[in-house]
């Protein structure tokens, strides 16, 4: 995988680009922040480039995933894709959870996410895998 | 003139427009911009006279030499150090510290102690951490109190006989206290203690004179102080270095080797294994140069002009909270604040929209976040080159931060 | 057209007169000069893109941040690297060995074995010194032979079941000697050894592709392969770099941190504490991507040539004696010799007169001077740029040496 | 002491220059080469920057130095100082020997010596430095 130098020609962007309109209601009303009662499993991690942790708690039933809330004192975008992740996997089969990638995450946020921040995308995306990892152990 | 409109024309890269915007850098603390005259002196040194340094007969060897050894006598100058054997270059503040931690730490025992302070950058962190691991060594932190001061009271109580070595910073990143690293030094020098000064952000912006402030180690980096990347500066006092077993070897740093043995070369170089960073000395003796003839004293008081504005136009919005001392005088260059309902990543990320380049987050001090109760900040810092006028414009863009909640 | 032909006019300093006369420069082994392109990378990158990297949210950090990770990318294509995670920036070959020996050494006991040969510039020789003085380790070099190769034999009955790694040169810096390192490696990797490659004078020289020849650790200098200094890498395979703790701490290796332990951060920035060499790193990015314009095979058979023609010019003077294999097409582009009558040190300072630049002493391989029973040699080497034209004037002025005795 | 960068800006010399005569005469045909059976003092040391050796050994009488010699395989500049030198104190009082700086050495070399080879003119010196040193030991 090689470095996205695509912005670093021009390094233009407009404001209206930086934070999608979903980006921005998902930060300020996230539906599915909060803590998730006895889960059948959880995982938290931490984004290196700034420290920022969330953690993503899950029950399961129905050979899938039941519910899914995150936590987590993170930026609009990091919260967004939390948020957008969890809803994504609520009331998923297993299998489905485990296909979703970046790629489909970025589409729902509906912005260019710079290469600096695209971790703030992925880091719910890999505690969400922790998590999974830990269906084999329980089910 | 003012600093300012002296120094701008110097930078280049003030010529840049951000988002359309004219890039207003207040950033210089994590790195500073480059004037001309050092971005000269790299080009000019490969265009004219590179070679490697210390082994050539040859006229490009003994030019890059001179011009290798001249920068070292620069900075000599420039820090009021009495010896050049004691400038060791190295790569930069985290290198030297790692240089000091391995070279000294070789000596010490189980049990030894080390101090730093809860407000230490993670580079005068980290490698203690690791002695402290390798060695059995006990790590202790100082703690702060009220806006951000070091607690000399618990200082005291945490020095003991088997505190080997005090290592602590000059200026915080975050913060901006300025230690009173004299009285500690004396402390230490009294105790038998051996002290290293991390100087990232006291060079940039006080006058220092180390012969005067006399630590066993005092660390900095080029590229803080307008100088390139890739260089940095491991002041030690002669007797100490002479002291010293090197932790680590190579080309340079030896006068004869066998294959089982080897015996090391005279200072400064037996602590400079390899070809070094002979470009980027050679800008930071320009860089050196630059600050020299501007003045530290003139630097200081424009930044602290500055670092007042900044901190009134920032602490009269509402929504702002500083940290750190307020007053300017006691301060380094930077103004750290949040602003609420933000993250700083987002802050920042928005003010960059207005051409506005802040630092976000921890600032590689996550043990002082913690103490803070914070995840980040946002992190204004200024350099020569910066004007109230885009003070002001900073203070405008976080104002209107709250129009976009 | 001719590879000196065409990348003359790229190399600013062929322009000097050294003593009144054109510069011949043959010491790029030891350093080799910079095409503009480098020395614009550079600079461009100071005037128009420089911030800190990796924690900037602003439009300028995340330029400089993609420039450097870019750079990373380029070196790892450039030596066919598989993954960007291998490519570990360093200040240069120096730094990447005693990062490795502390590194690795750490888990080593008392009694455990290292390999280096006769034929070690002293940086491929100290760190592993140094290792053997901390940690008990025992430290054994394998013999040369004849015109300077290594006996293979001895190396066999060197290896024990307490050999934990071996360290030796692709290219060695004296006698040329191009090692046979994929068997040494394949015999390491049966025997569960590591085994660390000082590609130091391979790079600039052969296509090298690390994948294939599939070392642990391969260290190489930007500075001798048209770039700038104060930046080298170390490539480590990942599974290799994935179980190492690192030695050195600092900012950017971390990922979360408390006052009394830290995490580590992924890979490669693990193993990158502190403020990289960023101007460097992207001035290495320019010269690796201007080699692999010329492309590497060009760029060996232009070098062979000279070193044949060289080989051939200095090998019928009756005064001089060649040290090395006599066959171009098994040696780097080096070749040590000396001048009867004259210690090389005086040689060198007469070819000056010349306008002509060669090495001159132990070339930081001391324990092989030894064994050649000579205090030193001359060395010339060769870069894209030298011409058949240059190594003639050169045997004409080593030729007139005997006059002046 | 800073760093002499006298010669870097223009990089010009004359061939004239690099080695005097008395170089020349005294790296061919030094006068004071040689062993010096059952010395009274002798010290050796090495010049880092090519790892040149030189030794210098001396005898004493009538609180002085009696007769000097030399040894090392070193360059013309190296081995005219190191000449020079011993016949410089040969003879010669404890307290004359000591006094001799580089700045004689180099005045009697008659040459500019470049900042790459002064190790070479003090490296003789100091080894002499080091034999004085054993004077105390001895007498
Ligand atoms: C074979 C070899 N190894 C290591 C080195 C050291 O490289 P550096 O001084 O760039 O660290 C050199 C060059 O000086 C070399 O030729
Ligand atoms: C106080 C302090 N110490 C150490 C460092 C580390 O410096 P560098 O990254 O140049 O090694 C910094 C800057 O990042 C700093 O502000």
């Amino acid at each position: 995988m090689a470095w996205n130098l695509s912005f670093a020609v021009t390094g233009r962007y407009h404001r209206s680009v930086l934070y999608s309109s979903v980006i921005h209601e998902r930060f300020r009303r996230p539906r599915f922040r909060g803590e998730l009662p006895d889960p059948d499993a959880q995982f938290e991690d931490v984004n290196p480039l700034c420290g920022d942790r969330v953690r993503m708690a899950l029950t399961f039933g129905n050979g899938g995933i039941a519910q899914a809330r995150f936590l987590g004192d993170s930026c609009a975008i990091c919260t967004a894709a939390a948020d957008i992740l969890a809803e994504m996997v609520h009331g998923r089969a297993f299998s489905e959870a485990e296909k979703i990638g970046v790629s489909d995450l970025l589409s729902r946020l509906e912005a260019d996410i710079r290469p600096s921040r695209i971790k703030c995308v992925t880091l719910p995306l890999q505690v969400l895998k922790g998590a999974l990892g830990q269906v084999g152990s329980r089910t | 003139m003012s600093l300012a409109l002296q120094t701008r024309p110097d930078f280049p890269i003030l010529e840049r427009r951000v988002n359309g915007r004219p890039l207003i850098y207040l950033d210089s603390a994590a790195s500073s911009q480059k004037p001309r005259q050092v971005i000269e002196a790299v080009k000019l040194y490969y265009e004219r006279s590179h070679a490697n340094v210390h082994r050539s007969i040859h006229t490009l060897g003994e030019e890059a030499t001179a011009l290798l050894e001249t920068a070292r006598d620069s900075v000599k100058e420039f820090i009021g150090a009495e010896h050049r054997e004691e400038i060791v270059f190295t790569r930069g503040t985290t290198d030297a510290i790692n240089l000091v931690a391995q070279a000294v730490g070789r000596a010490f025992a189980p049990g030894d102690e080390v101090i730093v302070t809860e407000m230490e950058h993670h580079s005068n962190l980290i490698p203690w951490q690791i002695l402290a691991r390798d060695r059995s060594v006990k790590l202790k932190a100082v703690p702060i109190v009220a806006e951000g001061f070091l607690d000399l009271d618990a200082f005291d109580r945490l020095f003991t006989e088997r505190t080997r070595l005090v290592a602590l910073t000059h200026v915080s990143n975050v913060l901006g206290t300025i230690n009173p690293v004299g009285k500690i030094v004396a402390r230490c020098r009294r105790a038998g203690s051996l002290v290293l000064v991390d100087g990232a952000q006291a060079v940039p912006h006080l006058s220092v004179n180390v012969a005067r402030l006399a630590p066993d180690f005092y660390v900095f980096s080029g590229h803080k102080m307008l100088g390139p990347t890739g260089i940095g500066v491991l002041y030690g006092r002669r007797e100490v270095l002479e002291g010293l077993e090197p932790a680590w070897g190579g080309g340079e740093m030896i006068k004869e080797v066998w294959l089982d043995r080897a015996q090391w070369n005279e200072l400064p170089w037996r602590f400079e294994p390899g070809t070094p960073p002979i470009a980027p000395a050679v800008g930071l003796g320009a860089a050196v140069e630059y600050l020299g003839k501007l003045g530290m004293e003139r630097v200081l008081a424009h930044e602290q002009e500055l670092t007042r504005l900044c901190l009134d136009r920032l602490g009269a919005l509402e929504e702002v909270t500083l940290y750190g001392p307020r007053n300017p005088e006691i301060k380094g260059a930077v103004v750290a604040f949040n602003v609420k309902g933000w993250h700083p990543h987002d802050g920042a990320a928005l003010l960059d929209q207005d051409g506005i380049a802040v630092r976000a987050g921890h600032h590689c001090a996550m043990p002082l976040m913690r103490k803070l109760g914070i995840v980040g900040t946002l992190r204004a810092s200024f350099s020569v080159f910066n004007t109230p006028e885009e003070i002001e414009v900073l203070a405008r863009s976080v104002a209107n931060l709250k129009f976009q909640l």
